[in-house]
């Protein structure tokens, strides 16, 4: 019978004990350099929620739409729903067990520092990393408007971006999943 | 088709130049190819991923054993694939840290150093609905390499990490600037930085030189072609971790749902393969981001029984298995199916019981799947259960 | 150099070619490859394999882990490599059999299959006696793989074995058909037929489409290009078993040495790398094939003290196992040496004590091996002790 | 202290047991098809001791002399021992702790049937395969004869052959390496 034929055997314990016994190891290798506050500014373009790291100056939503229609439409459609790569923007609510609904700024972002995070790195696809800090706070400030969570007159800067509340942020919750013989999916 | 390159033939160059070659196709007869620089694959052998226009899929049906060959190890990028000198390379960890550092990847290769086989997955591996679909199609973003590389914990300690630290930022050099952040205190434990899979250096769509490896942990994670680490006290929420890789569940969205959950799928007999009635041996892979598989069940009747596999040894934490089973098929129609159980006690779930708690949440859809065995041999996928 | 070549710039094409991308070294600027059909390998990545007129030996020294990227698996042929169709392929199972059969390769891929990961090393695997060689040149020629295949014993079965048939004949199809005589009561416990190698077909180098495999013997006997066994009471005396790889010791030539000895060599630091004073991870391989690697040894002083290395898990049977130790070098001259011990307790014997007993017999030769550390950080090959 | 660090373990038990329970497989799959004996035939050119494999015809070494020139000379000199590749001629004890002695078939082959095997299967290593098992003999006769195992006179068939005692039969012994903590190597 099959059963017998189980020969598998669990890890006694856990990878990490590898190093338990660092006894003769010094307090530290000291390889690597010391890296200088310059270089450390000039790679850290990382922005929390909170709204640090975010740099100086300011966009509105009238250049953020014609910047929009230059570099973004092509790709994100000339509404920002057309595609043919990600919906942009929309409101309706994704909880309604419509599938058809896409996420979207508007829908399912839940921090609005994400948004200029991610355009100043990533975006435009062909050509990453080439926006001014003003341009990325004009699409921001564009991208806000177009999904009705701010006026079409608001400024987009480092002190007002992050104060942004953003429709999707109530319903994130931590991974409630947990492992084991009764376990939520 | 011989070419003869043997320094051996040097002494008798003249009468093999009068050799008629041409007709010899007995292998016997002739002298094959002398050792090179470096091996080959056999010519007769194709085995492709299949690509998208942001991913790649192994040929998950085609392999044996639970090794990846890394240029079939599957691909998921957000910017392509950069080209990447190892002798500029540099790894920024700042932050938190009282000690904030630059690393050369000649630094990062002399610390203590520790090898691991596991597996990556994508969380959004998976792809159903029809019955014309292959392994490769279905399950095809999952991949185990034998990586090697230095403990995050042995790295850590060069920064002085700051104790209010809680998480940190892990930051490609692709075209995405790839960013997520990592809960620190999970990371931790089995976290590593790694340069080398499969007993060479990474290969460049796998991150080369240097990524980071949570094992376990959904793909997307293990940030590929790593330049910096930041230091802080709460994540980043950047857009990987925000408007990506999170499931709406109910009325929340599931945010940080990291760890892979225990899956299994069947890769022999699969579509669009042939079955013949008789003795089959069931043949697929089974892991989990939770620990080890410790039993996969094999159903040949549609789900209503089930008997273990055997499991190929050694069975290893967070690692793909693969499992065997040998039955004899009568040729009636009937649906194949593999289960698989984690360490945990955790039960792969049919579609249904995934669904019932949560709709396709595109991210961490494992559930157990079938191939109906038609009588005339076809195998078509099945995951309407 | 970046070139564009990505399904998403299909909607972009104007303002992309309008770009000027020639000055751009910075890979977050501009994306990179799109996923393909096959990975690549780093170009700043060149392993090589260091051939001659009849091997080729792996670069031991610039792997990592325990698994041999199957084109730098080392390489030992009689007549070159041949190359096979699998669909032409026939294995023929004759001799002291009752049921004498034919079988194609895709008969054997359908019987239950086992997978497992061991060395093959060439029980020529030596070179010594100076001092500017590399781990690549003194020990070259091992190599590990996880194999998957048939286990012998579940074929056998299928022909009918004459109990009194004690020996069969394993034959190539190479241009040497190279033939070896293979002892069934030792074979049959752990020999396999494989087909695969690190989860595809195996390398054409390696046998394709269907090598023995005899786990933990020397490489020659597990016969490559394998087209046919022959079932006899009593060995065949091949060339191979009589005029090479046998070992003159004492007035006695000694015949079917079969298993490999336990044996550890350091490929970091080695020559012709450079060390630096400090903290070194000394790191290695050791194996065995009678078994299991229980310790292997560190000395830091020319062997007069000894400390265990931390071996990498999982440490499997037949197998090359990782092994590293931390060591803090003051700079001075010194000499560093590993020494392996089996699960039979075999210790690994210095050079003296080998050639005490025997002559260098030009196989099996594993002793401990050192390498010299001078001041100026250059490393030296040493076996002469 | 790096004792503690030593985290192995060995495995339980081997390999074979993986199949141990094999209590429902069949008595036979069944695969595979049934050899006729043409087909064996064709292919089963391996030489016992014995001589069983031996086909019919005869060499002699004039006739083996003749063809050594032509097919074989370039390789291992005009007399077997001037190379490039292995010397084939050679008398001297191998035994007398000179390692520049080489090892050859007067001095180091066990068995006469071998020669004919080997030279059959491998040989000439440009053209393996393309001699006619009477220039095998041939070549077998000259080959004993230049080693002084043989007279010149002598003609060598399937039943001659496998008669020839060679000097080297007596010092071949099996494997006496013992494992262990006292191994003898
Ligand atoms: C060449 C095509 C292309 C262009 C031009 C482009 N994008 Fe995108 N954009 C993409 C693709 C492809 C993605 C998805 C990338 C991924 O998933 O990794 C994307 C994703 C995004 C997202 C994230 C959407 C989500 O829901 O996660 C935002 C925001 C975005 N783009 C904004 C912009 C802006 C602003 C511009 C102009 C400055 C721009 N894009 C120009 C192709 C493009
Ligand atoms: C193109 C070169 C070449 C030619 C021509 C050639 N040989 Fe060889 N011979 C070799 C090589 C190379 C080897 C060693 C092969 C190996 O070790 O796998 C060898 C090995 C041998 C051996 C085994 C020697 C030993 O001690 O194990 C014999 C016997 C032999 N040859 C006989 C012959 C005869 C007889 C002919 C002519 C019919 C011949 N050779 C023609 C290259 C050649
Ligand atoms: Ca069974
Ligand atoms: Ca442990
Ligand atoms: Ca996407
Ligand atoms: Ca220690
Ligand atoms: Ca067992
Ligand atoms: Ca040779
Ligand atoms: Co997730
Ligand atoms: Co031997």
């Amino acid at each position: 019978d099959v059963e017998n034929n189980n020969d598998y055997r669990i890890p006694e314990d856990s990878y990490e004990t590898i190093y338990e016994d660092r006894s003769d190891w010094p307090d530290s290798f000291g390889w690597g350099r010391p890296a200088s506050q310059k270089e450390i500014d000039s790679l850290s373009i990382a922005i929390k929620p909170d709204g640090t790291g975010l740099p100086q100056g300011s966009g509105t939503v009238a250049e953020g739409r014609t910047i929009y229609a230059g570099k973004c439409a092509a790709c994100h459609g000339p509404n920002g729903v057309e595609g043919p790569e990600d919906v942009l923007i929309g409101t309706e609510s994704l909880f309604q067990q419509d599938i058809t609904i896409r996420k979207t700024i508007g829908n399912y972002w839940p921090y609005s520092t994400t948004i200029f995070d991610y355009i100043r790195r990533a975006m435009p696809f062909n050509a990453p990393g080439s926006l001014s800090d003003e341009e990325v706070y004009s699409l921001t400030a564009y991208l806000l408007f177009k999904n009705q969570i701010i006026d079409e007159g608001k400024v987009i800067g480092p002190e007002s971006l992050p104060k942004i509340e953003m429709p999707a942020k109530k319903f994130f919750v931590k991974d409630d999943r947990t492992a084991g013989s009764n376990p939520t999916y | 088709t011989f070419l003869i390159k043997n320094s051996l033939f040097g002494t008798v160059q003249t009468s093999l130049s009068e050799m008629d070659i041409s007709g010899i196709s007995d292998p016997t007869k002739l002298p094959g190819l002398p050792p090179g620089e470096i091996g080959s694959r056999s010519v007769y052998e194709n085995l492709k991923l299949l690509p998208l226009p942001a991913s790649s899929r192994s040929p998950i049906q085609d392999f044996h054993g639970m090794i990846t060959p890394s240029d079939l190890h599957f691909q998921r990028h957000h910017g392509g694939v950069p080209e990447i000198d190892p002798n500029q390379f540099e790894l920024l960890i700042h932050g938190m840290v009282s000690k904030p550092k630059v690393f050369k990847l000649k630094d990062l290769k002399k610390f203590p150093s520790t090898s691991r086989i596991l597996f990556l997955e994508c969380s959004g591996n998976y792809q159903g609905g029809r019955e014309d679909l292959s392994p490769q199609q279905v399950a095809g973003m999952t991949s185990q390499s034998e990586w090697t590389g230095v403990m995050l914990s042995t790295l850590f300690r060069e920064v002085g990490v700051d104790p209010k630290a809680k998480w940190f930022l892990a930051e490609g050099s692709d075209a995405a600037v790839m960013t997520r952040s990592v809960p620190l205190d999970r990371a931790i434990k089995e976290g590593m930085l790694v340069y080398a899979q499969n007993g060479e250096a990474l290969r460049p769509e796998q991150g080369y030189p240097l990524r980071l490896i949570l094992p376990g942990w959904e793909g997307n994670i293990s940030v590929k072609w790593l330049r910096r680490i930041e230091f802080s006290d709460a994540p980043f929420m950047t857009r990987e971790e925000t408007s990506k890789y999170t499931e709406p569940v109910g009325n929340k969205v599931r945010q940080f749902s990291l760890e892979m959950d225990a899956r299994s799928i069947i890769t022999y007999p699969s579509y669009p393969q042939r079955a013949e009635k008789g003795y089959i041996e069931i043949k697929g892979l089974a892991w989990s981001g939770r620990g080890a598989i410790i039993g996969v069940d094999i159903s040949t009747d549609g789900g209503k029984s089930w008997n273990p596999a055997v499991i190929q040894q050694p069975v290893l934490d967070k690692a793909h298995v693969r499992f065997r089973y040998l039955w004899k098929w009568d040729g009636r129609e009937t649906e194949i199916r593999s289960r698989a159980v984690d360490q945990t006690g955790y039960v792969q779930p049919t579609p249904k019981q995934l669904l019932a708690v949560r709709e396709n949440t595109r991210y961490h859809f494992n559930p157990v799947t079938g191939w109906i065995l038609k009588r005339d041999g076809r195998v078509l996928f099945n995951d309407d259960f």
